[in-house]
């Protein structure tokens, strides 16, 4: 298991570098270079040629790929943002920690209402309740998230006077947070969070509660589950002990593929809550140009899938004895 | 060597030294670290119009034999040589002009049929691979052959799902005869039949070899079968071929001690005759490391210290031949030599 | 039913034209220069019109073939039922599946007869001083946004975007994966090895960035470069489906009997790999068909959409979202169309499933 | 005195005018009834070197009558700041920010003159070409460090550096150098006569010396001080975590005394329709540049009220004068004509705008209040271009003249409605003299690209108004290929206007000259001239003494106060 | 048909069974009036071939048919209790306590992710009031009872590091860890190679004398059937159509059907020129059987009347119960049947 991990790291390491690479000719390719945003008639040409030549954008391309890459790979350097007058790393590490917990609230919230829904609808099944949750989850599934976004700041972020329950963007009540207690810190994050993890985890949530219900009557129908019942096991430790655990195998590889899918999913949700994380990183990089923020973000999305394989694999490796132990 | 494709002179497939091998990667630079040995060096012949059975655990690479055999997987060692010709180093394109005369049966009637393919597509798709005949006489060859093979030819058009087990069965053989092949391998043709209709299936092979002079490699793993529809049989053991004698002479005299094993674990439909029988211990090794020396040392009854360490060689008792220390020192009364 | 085939190729062709007025004016215009024998209004009337009249047609044929079969079927009632009976029969048991298929049909429909059904041209600006942000009546169902336009024509019309965009942006990613996973499913090894990390690496392209680096790069977004673009992100998935199917396939002994028979490599993909994975690649495309209309309705919401003034859905919702606070039904029947649409291909995508996979229906 | 400024797009704007907030006390809207107050439109007075004193004593009575302390103060932003320090920032926020911060040499008051700040005097030598500012000695850097002379000179010598890329280092070409003459004087030396010297020589926040004299120029841009600055403004940096929020307190030591809002924090959120949901819902208290579109519904709300502010800026619908299609000025007539711009206001503005009829907007004192215009006249626009050759000869709708139709692309920038609103406009109301218009919206690099290369038919885009009067940038032929006369337009005789008017010290002169150069330009219409926005702000109605200019929202806002008892915070 | 064997107290008794399946496609009657009896310590196999419904008779008796499955009739008495109005709670002590079961493929039967200790102890757990402690010894003792090696470390492993015959041994240690009074055995074998085969046919000949359970042979194989089984009953499509002792039907098997089954089987050192017996046709779609005999399309002596009339399962022969309209004077319609 150690050696497969070891593997697949070192594989990806080839695949990372590959992305970078295509990323790196791809955003020089496109029209624009960091300096246009200092596009205005107060700076002459001869001040833009200043920026230009001070982040050594006056190279030939091949020169500054060879020295993007070596700083990345001796010094694990990824420059510094024209946008943002700052280390990449440094803008990279305040906002990447925020997209993360935004992420991970929602694939919090996807796994536990996801499987639970699933669980339920496969237990109950065509039951009311079963038909009921498919097409309701099948409706969240097929909303794009800007759009039950926009719908849920509408409704409760004060669009509806009446129902003005939660803030409308950021991660604190940014006046009032220092003055308040350690609790009340956590309930002003929990509201401030909650939209935005609930769009961003609610349409995954609705996927996995379709695959829950799938795997959960699939394994419902296993030899297993008939011998576990002959023994004379009730029924609900049949489905929760013998068809839960194998249920929710292929439901962790889904997992793992889903990591880098919310990521990107964050790119919309963000915009729509202003949320401070990668994803308006991710997409002011791109539109501004900012070569250094933008290789690096992509790399850090790479990553991520290469993480959510590789944690899924290895969650995977976990719960099923059978990869563990061969 | 007297028995040696008894009936006709004339030897069709002759197997030498076979051996199937795949490798085992591991390791951060998945480098090969050891090999399953699924076949290891077996030789035999199979004369024309003859039926040699091969019979086995599961495990023991006796599928292996019979796709290394038509080359539908590539031996990593040995010759196959079929009517005179190596097909071990043929050329894809003669080795397809040679399937002509060599098929297969298998085992399950359910997977060996594509489902997307009408009866008469999936008889006929030999025909039109070699380009026999025009669309209208591919369509008469394909009723006749299905006629031959018990099926109505009126259901040239329907599709697999739409029949039984047993006809599926029928219609695999029918594509397998349709080229008129001299040689068909078949692998555990019956066993995922009922019972019922197991023997209609026994019966048209039987039948269909004495009509067209077929040879068979019929391989299965039920004893009692081989032992029925075969002119020889071989008994295969993790890989080795132990034992080959001629059905009956292994019935009645079976020298291995794996094959005496073999015959007295087979039950037998007659409570009158419960006979007392030599159970084997444990299970079958794993072919990834086979056990030294002789590879039935760990299970057999009768093994000597020799048996961990040399493997045995070949002993030919007017055709009979078998793989053994023990039965090599009583028949030759000389300690096997190491 | 050949009759009936013509009338949907013309009304498929009619629809690009109709969907595609200003591509297809900007050619004709050099064809011809400036004398287009015709306007494109009335092309557009004209091939709704044929489609309408193949489509009858095809009713008709469909119908009096079918009367046919039954009696034919009467006469060999005997024998188990043929494979697409099975198919259409547990299809249609599902009740949600039928429903799937209905929306679609429906959609389609709309799409292709959006000239008769639209109140108003699409485009049109009215008297922008007196009819602009009017609330929904007889004569404006959905109201009016702020150039005096009809919304509901608008989102009648945005249909052809969305349905245009989901069908050519899967087939284009279900022919690409499906042709990458087979040769890496059917080759194996090395071959294999090297597709499938390269399927690795499209994976970790972030979609959204690379559509927008690439719109910048060829500094247009027609639709076609936003096809393309979808349909070249969003292959791998079915790559990865067909070489699991093809690895799969290739254990089964029919295709080991097919091998003996000395098949060569093209009947074997064709014959027997390729039609016996296509049940998972179209349950697969039709769910797919609903992230690509996401995946549109995204793009024209951040604005890297279908070029205004033509409507689709995401751009309607992105253009009126800032009607939230008043006009708020614009926003929310567009978005409701989208929720609807993939809605529909889901739950057909769910219903062929389950009439076509045979584990399910033991 | 014009300067044009900046297309305004994506919230990358740049600042010019706000360098230095400066007040006149307005009307004190704050406990009257009326909720929509419309800003009174002061134009500037030329160069007014002199002070206003009258504003001065408006500016300083805050000081001296009573308020309350406290509150704070959220204001709303669409774009996250880039830096505090005024050297390498480039984004609006960031200078809003910085101009709480740091102090100028001097304010701007409403009527744009110039009001003591760091320094308390000034005055010219008798050539004119030396400038002496006298400083406070009492004013400290937020770290305990006294402001002096040399800060002036340090600063100076940065914002020229090559290696730093200070954005408007322009503004300091004509001056040869600064001259420490004690810790509390300093001396600008000019290299020739112009109006606008004072303006040059203070434009510019004032650095710490102590701290940023030890970071090379070439890691100015990187260095740690931008987003950790120390300044000697009104409030002093508090905290910044990136697209969030910036927040500033209140500088107790503040030579001119505490301010009275606590804490003013900088509120990023990157959504129009959220930042103004959070107006409606208080969850921020200021909003400026609201787009019109949600004016009716925010003036609904009790507890805000509206300041319609004069536009700053305007949008145009430019002509590439290279592109055979327009360079005949009837034309370019006509194709004004045939544009409804009381309608594009009505429609996409909600009528708080107006229709400039030329380049310098009425705030400026340069200002030509009867230039030529071409109201709105399908009829006469069709018959001009009839005129030209452009006839609709078969009858298919469209004009045309030797078989060739009248038909172009409009290119304009994603991420502003309001452009890609007009666009679609526009192409209607052209289909009705004849003329078949494309909309192309690009992204916005991908647009300065296109028209810095001049790949364009017509384009439209805004200019937005800076402080000095000068159109050589725009408007002057050697500003065709590396500048931002994108339309090309070329006007030997307006380039000598131009060339003249920007050196002539006796501004009613200059006036002339620069009204003479209007007409040109408004004769030519090498752009249409779309509209000019007001600019609206919201306020939560608790600010007392909100003073909204023409000079910005924030001429005050260090001044803005709450009473005890409606505090919020 | 009433009592098959008069027997002195039946462990298990299962009278006119029937389990119907509701499908859409129509009713399946898959088990249409089954009755047995056997008694303590005593085997009976239970013969057909696939789709007969042996398979669904065990799981009846089990109470494990589910929807769209029903036990529409009949009664299955456990030393005098009817399962069949057990409550499910009541059926639950029964399960795994007082009649066990073990299933074909001891690969997939096994649960992959728990092991096989844990999966052994769950089933004393439920059962016994015992320690976890005390539940592991038992589980470790009964494990080596099944003559598995190394049991103690053994016990921590998982299903898949184990041969087919070790996980069949795992199986019935788990059948029998609450020592039941029946076990059922749904071919267990089938799955195993022969001498696997004989390995665990040995095992269960062994622990059923240990145990004195009842055992009910489900089986295809009429070798197995021969040798383990005191008495065999065979089936046709949903129905017995001969009863009898094992001796009895091997010496005389009086229904066409077994007549059939029993000559199309090679035997070992059958002479290859002996044709085998063929029975034509096909096992009927248990959707639409046959009228009357439902083997009549393929009894080689089925008259007209065979198609109208279905045959009772009658004893005729003393201890020889056989549902044939044909049989006279205990002897078979089939020329040479006897033996």
């Amino acid at each position: 298991m150690h050696t497969y991990i070891i593997r697949r790291i070192l594989i990806s390491i080839p695949l990372l570098f590959g992305l970078l690479t295509i990323n790196f000719f791809l955003i020089h390719a496109a029209p624009g270079d960091p300096t246009d945003i200092f596009y205005n008639p107060d700076m002459d040409p001869e001040a833009r040629e200043n920026i230009r030549r001070i982040y050594g954008l006056d190279q030939p391309l091949g020169v500054q790929y060879l020295k993007y890459i070596q700083g990345v790979v001796l010094k694990f350097e990824f420059g510094y943002s024209i946008a943002k007058k700052r280390p990449v790393k440094d803008e990279i590490l305040e906002a990447l920690p925020n997209t993360i917990q935004l992420s991970a609230l929602a694939l919090l919230l996807e796994l536990s209402l996801g499987i639970g829904i699933g669980i339920l609808a496969a237990v109950k099944q065509q039951s009311t309740f079963d038909n009921a949750t498919r097409v309701t989850a099948l409706t969240f599934y097929s909303m794009p998230s800007f759009y039950l976004g926009l719908v849920l700041l509408f409704l409760f972020a004060g669009g509806v006077s009446a129902t003005h329950w939660f803030p409308a963007s950021g991660m604190v009540d940014i006046v009032r947070h220092e003055s308040m207690s350690t609790l009340g810190r956590l309930g002003d994050r929990a509201i401030h969070i909650f939209l935005p993890s609930l769009t961003l985890g609610i349409g995954a949530a609705a996927g996995i509660s379709r695959y829950m219900r799938g795997e959960l009557l699939e394994v419902i129908r296993q030899d297993y589950m008939r011998t576990a019942r002959a023994k004379g096991l009730t029924e609900r430790v049949v489905v929760f002990k013998h068809g839960l655990r194998n249920a929710l195998m292929p439901i962790i590889t889904i997992m793992g593929l889903s990591l880098p899918f919310l990521f990107s999913g964050a790119v919309i949700v963000e915009q729509v809550f202003g949320w401070p994380g990668m994803g308006r990183v991710a997409v002011d990089a791109a539109f501004q140009r900012d070569y250094s923020m933008f290789l690096a973000v992509n790399l850090i999305f790479g990553a991520m899938v290469v993480v959510g394989n590789l944690v899924a694999d290895i969650l995977y490796a976990m719960v099923d004895p059978r990869v563990r132990l061969s | 060597m007297s028995t040696e494709a008894s009936k006709n002179s004339e030897v069709l497939l002759r197997v030498e030294h076979l051996k199937n091998y795949f490798p085992v990667r591991q390791g951060l630079l998945s480098r090969v670290t050891a090999y399953v040995k699924a076949v290891d060096d077996i030789s035999f012949e199979i004369g024309v119009g003859e039926t040699l059975g091969l019979v086995g655990e599961s495990g023991c690479g006796k599928t292996t034999v019979g796709h290394s055999v038509l080359r539908l997987i590539n031996p990593t060692e040995g010759t196959v040589l079929f009517q005179g010709k190596d097909l071990t180093h043929l050329p894809a394109a003669e080795l397809r002009a040679m399937r002509q005369d060599m098929q297969i049966i298998f085992q399950d009637p359910f997977s060996s049929l594509n489902p997307r393919m009408t009866v008469g597509a999936i008889i006929g798709e030999a025909l039109a691979i070699h380009g026999r005949g025009d669309r209208k006489e591919r369509a008469e060859m394909v009723r006749d052959t299905m006629q031959k093979c018990g099926l109505d030819p009126a259901y040239i058009n329907r599709f697999p799902h739409e029949f039984s087990g047993g006809q599926r069965q029928r219609i695999g053989i029918a594509r397998a005869l349709v080229l008129s092949p001299k040689f068909i391998v078949c692998d555990e043709p019956v066993s995922a039949l009922d019972v019922s209709i197991q023997s209609q299936i026994i019966n048209l092979l039987v039948e269909l070899k004495e009509r067209y002079n077929l040879a068979y490699l019929f391989i299965a793993h039920d004893l009692s079968v081989v032992q029925y529809i075969s002119d020889r049989v071989a008994v295969m053991y993790l890989g080795k071929i132990v034992e080959l004698a001629d059905s009956t002479e292994l019935y009645r005299n079976p020298l291995h001690p794996y094959t005496q094993a073999l015959l007295s674990a087979v039950p037998v439909p007659d409570p009158t005759r419960r006979k007392q029988r030599t159970l084997l211990p444990g299970d079958v090794p794993s072919p990834l490391n086979p056990p030294s020396g002789c590879r039935f040392h760990t299970r057999c009854p009768l093994a000597i210290d020799i048996c961990k360490k040399v493997e045995p060689r070949e002993l030919d008792v007017e055709g009979h031949k078998v793989w053994c220390h023990v039965v090599e020192e009583q028949i030759t009364g000389s300690p096997p030599s190491s | 039913m050949i009759l009936g085939l013509f009338g949907l190729l013309v009304g498929l062709a009619g629809w690009h034209a109709g969907t595609l007025w200003d591509t297809l004016a900007h050619t004709l215009e050099k064809l011809f220069g400036a004398n287009v024998p015709y306007t494109l209004r009335d092309l557009d009337f004209l091939v709704s019109t044929l489609f309408l009249l193949g489509m009858l047609a095809a009713l008709v044929l469909y119908s009096g073939l079918s009367c046919q079969r039954i009696r034919q079927a009467d006469r060999t009632a005997q024998g188990p039922e043929r494979q697409w009976s099975i198919v259409k029969r547990q299809f249609l048991k599902n009740r949600l599946a039928v429903a799937g298929a209905l929306i679609i049909l429906a959609l389609y429909l709309v799409a292709f007869l959006c000239p008769f059904l639209a109140p108003y041209d699409p485009v049109e600006q009215g008297d922008r001083v007196q009819e602009r942000l009017l609330s929904p009546s007889a004569e404006h169902l959905l109201g009016t946004d702020r150039f005096a336009r009809d919304v509901f024509s608008r989102i009648i019309y945005g249909s052809r975007i969305s349905l245009l965009v989901g069908f050519l942006a899967m087939g284009l990613a279900v022919t690409l994966g499906t042709a990458v996973g087979a040769v890496a499913g059917y080759y194996g090894g090395w071959v294999d090895s090297v597709i499938m990390r390269f399927v690795d690496m499209m994976l970790s392209f972030p979609t959204l960035i690379l559509i927008i680096t690439v719109i910048a790069l060829w500094r247009n977004q027609s639709i076609w470069i936003i096809i393309t673009l979808i349909g070249l992100m969003s292959w791998m998935g079915v790559a990865r489906l067909v070489r699991g199917q093809f690895m799969a396939l290739k254990e089964r002994e029919f295709f080991q009997a097919a091998r003996a028979l000395g098949a060569g490599t093209g009947r074997l993909i064709f014959q027997h790999l390729l039609p016996n994975s296509l049940t998972p690649i179209i349950v697969s495309a039709t769910l797919r068909v609903g992230n690509t209309i996401l995946l549109e309705a995204s793009l024209s919401y951040l604005g890297l959409g279908v070029q205004p003034p033509t409507p689709s859905w995401g751009n309607i919702v992105y253009d009126t979202k800032g009607n939230l606070f008043t006009e708020w039904w614009m926003p929310l029947a567009a978005g409701m169309a989208i929720v609807i649409t993939v809605v529909g291909y889901n739950l057909l995508g769910d219903g062929l499933r389950d009439a076509l996979d045979p584990r399910l229906r033991e | 005195m014009n300067r044009i400024v900046r297309i305004t797009s994506l919230g990358l704007f740049f600042t010019s005018l706000s360098c230095s907030p400066s007040s006149t006390p307005g009307d004190s809207p704050s406990d009257s009834a009326q909720r929509v107050i419309e800003v009174e439109a002061r134009p500037d007075r030329g160069r007014s070197e002199e002070h206003n004193l009258e504003f001065e004593a408006r500016w300083n009575e805050l000081y001296n009558t009573p308020h309350d302390n406290g509150d704070t103060l959220v204001i709303g932003t669409i774009g996250d700041a880039d830096s505090l320090n005024d050297l390498t920032s480039a984004a609006i926020t960031g200078s809003n920010v910085i101009g709480l911060l740091f102090l100028s040499l001097t304010r701007t008051n409403p009527d744009f003159s110039h009001a003591p700040s760091l320094a308390e005097s000034w005055q010219f030598s008798e050539d004119h070409l030396e400038l002496t500012f006298h400083l406070r000695d009492d004013v400290f850097w937020h770290d305990g460090v006294k402001t002096t002379a040399h800060d002036v000179k340090f600063t100076f010598e940065k914002q020229i550096s090559p290696n730093i890329g200070w954005a408007t280092i322009k503004w300091k070409q004509f001056i040869k150098e600064c001259v420490v003459v004690d810790d509390y004087t300093v001396k600008f030396i000019f290299e020739r006569l112009y109006p606008y010297q004072l303006m040059d020589a203070v434009v510019g926040a004032v650095l710490p010396k102590h701290i940023l004299e030890k970071v090379p120029d070439e890691e100015m841009v990187s260095t740690d001080f931008n987003r950790n600055p120390v300044g000697n403004g009104p409030y002093r940096f508090k905290e910044w975590k990136a697209q969030q929020y910036i927040e500033v307190e209140a500088n107790e030591n503040y030579f001119a005394g505490r301010p009275p809002l606590d804490r003013i924090i900088f509120k990023v959120v990157p959504d129009q329709e959220n930042l103004a949901l959070q107006l409606k819902s208080g969850e921020i208290d200021f909003m400026d540049g609201v787009p019109p579109r949600f004016f009716e519904e925010l003036a609904r709300q009790e507890n805000l009220v509206a300041y319609i502010a004069p536009g700053r800026s305007y949008s145009y619908l430019g002509w590439n004068l290279l592109n055979p299609l327009f360079q005949s000025k009837k034309v370019r007539q006509a194709l004004t004509m045939a544009i409804n711009r009381q309608e594009i206001i009505d429609s996409l503005l909600f009528e708080f705008g107006e229709i400039p009829k030329g380049p310098v907007l009425p705030i400026i004192w340069a200002h030509h209040p009867n230039l030529p215009d071409f109201p709105y006249d399908p009829e006469k626009a069709r018959q001009y271009l009839a005129e030209e050759g452009w006839k609709d000869s078969d009858g298919d709708g469209w004009l045309d003249k030797d078989g060739q139709r009248f038909s172009f692309t409009v290119k304009t920038n994603k991420g502003n409605q309001i452009r890609e609103d007009i666009l679609i406009l526009v192409q209607d109301m052209f289909k009705e003299v004849g003329i078949a218009v494309r909309p192309n919206i690009l992204e916005w690099t991908v647009f300065i690209g296109d028209m810095d290369k001049k790949d364009f038919e017509a384009a439209v885009a805004g200019w937005s108004v800076g402080l000095k009067m000068d159109m050589t940038t725009i408007w002057h032929s050697d500003s065709i290929n590396d500048k931002f006369n994108f339309v090309s337009y070329s006007n030997p005789e307006f380039d000598r206007l131009n060339d003249a008017a920007i050196f002539e010290m006796d501004s009613e002169k200059a006036k002339q000259m620069w009204w003479r150069a209007q007409e040109m330009i408004a004769e030519d219409q090498p752009y249409t001239f779309l509209y000019s926005p007001k600019d609206i702000n919201f306020v939560h109605r608790r600010f007392q003494n909100v003073q909204m200019e023409t000079v910005g929202w924030n001429y005050n806002l260090e001044q803005w106060w709450v009473p005890k008892d409606k505090q919020k915070y | 048909m009433t009592d098959v064997m008069d027997q002195t107290s039946p462990q298990i008794e299962v009278r006119n069974l029937k389990t119907y399946f509701y499908t859409e496609d129509g009713v399946v009657r898959a088990v249409d009036g089954l009755s047995y009896r056997l008694a303590k310590g005593e085997t009976l196999a239970l013969v057909g071939e696939s789709g007969c419904g042996k398979s669904v008779s065990a799981l009846s008796v089990m109470r494990l048919i589910a929807s769209p499955g029903k036990i529409v009739e009949g009664e299955i008495l456990l030393d005098g209790l009817d399962l069949l109005q057990c409550s499910e709670t009541e059926m639950r002590e029964v399960r795994g306590n007082r009649i066990s079961m073990i299933f074909q493929e001891p690969m997939t039967s096994l649960n992959p992710v728990f092991t096989i200790g844990n999966q052994i102890m769950e089933a004393i757990r439920v059962h016994q009031d015992v320690s976890r402690k005390e539940a592991r010894d038992r589980t470790i003792a009964m494990i080596r009872r099944v003559k598995i090696s190394a049991a103690e470390t053994r016990v921590d492993e998982y299903p898949h590091q184990m041969s087919g015959g070790m996980r069949q041994r795992v199986m019935i240690a788990m059948a029998l860890a609450c020592n039941p009074e029946v076990l059922i055995a749904d071919e267990p074998t089938t799955a195993l190679d022969v001498t696997i085969q004989a390995q665990i046919m040995e095992l269960l000949a062994e622990l059923q004398s240990e145990f004195q359970m009842s055992i009910l042979l489900i089986t295809h194989n009429l070798g197995l059937v021969a040798e383990v089984s005191d008495q065999v009953a065979v089936m046709y499509a949903s129905k017995v159509v001969e009863h009898t002792s094992t001796a009895e039907l091997f010496a005389s098997p009086l229904h066409p059907y077994t007549h059939g089954l029993l000559t199309s089987v090679p035997t070992l050192g059958m002479p290859r020129e002996q044709k085998l017996n063929v029975i034509p046709g096909q096992v009927p779609n248990p959707l639409h059987f046959p009228t009357g005999c439902r083997f009549h399309p393929r009894c080689p002596v089925a008259e007209q009347r065979c198609k109208q009339e279905e045959p009772l399962l009658r004893e005729v022969k003393p201890g020889h119960w056989a549902a044939c309209h044909f049989i006279e004077n205990g002897k078979s319609p089939i020329k040479g049947a006897d033996r």
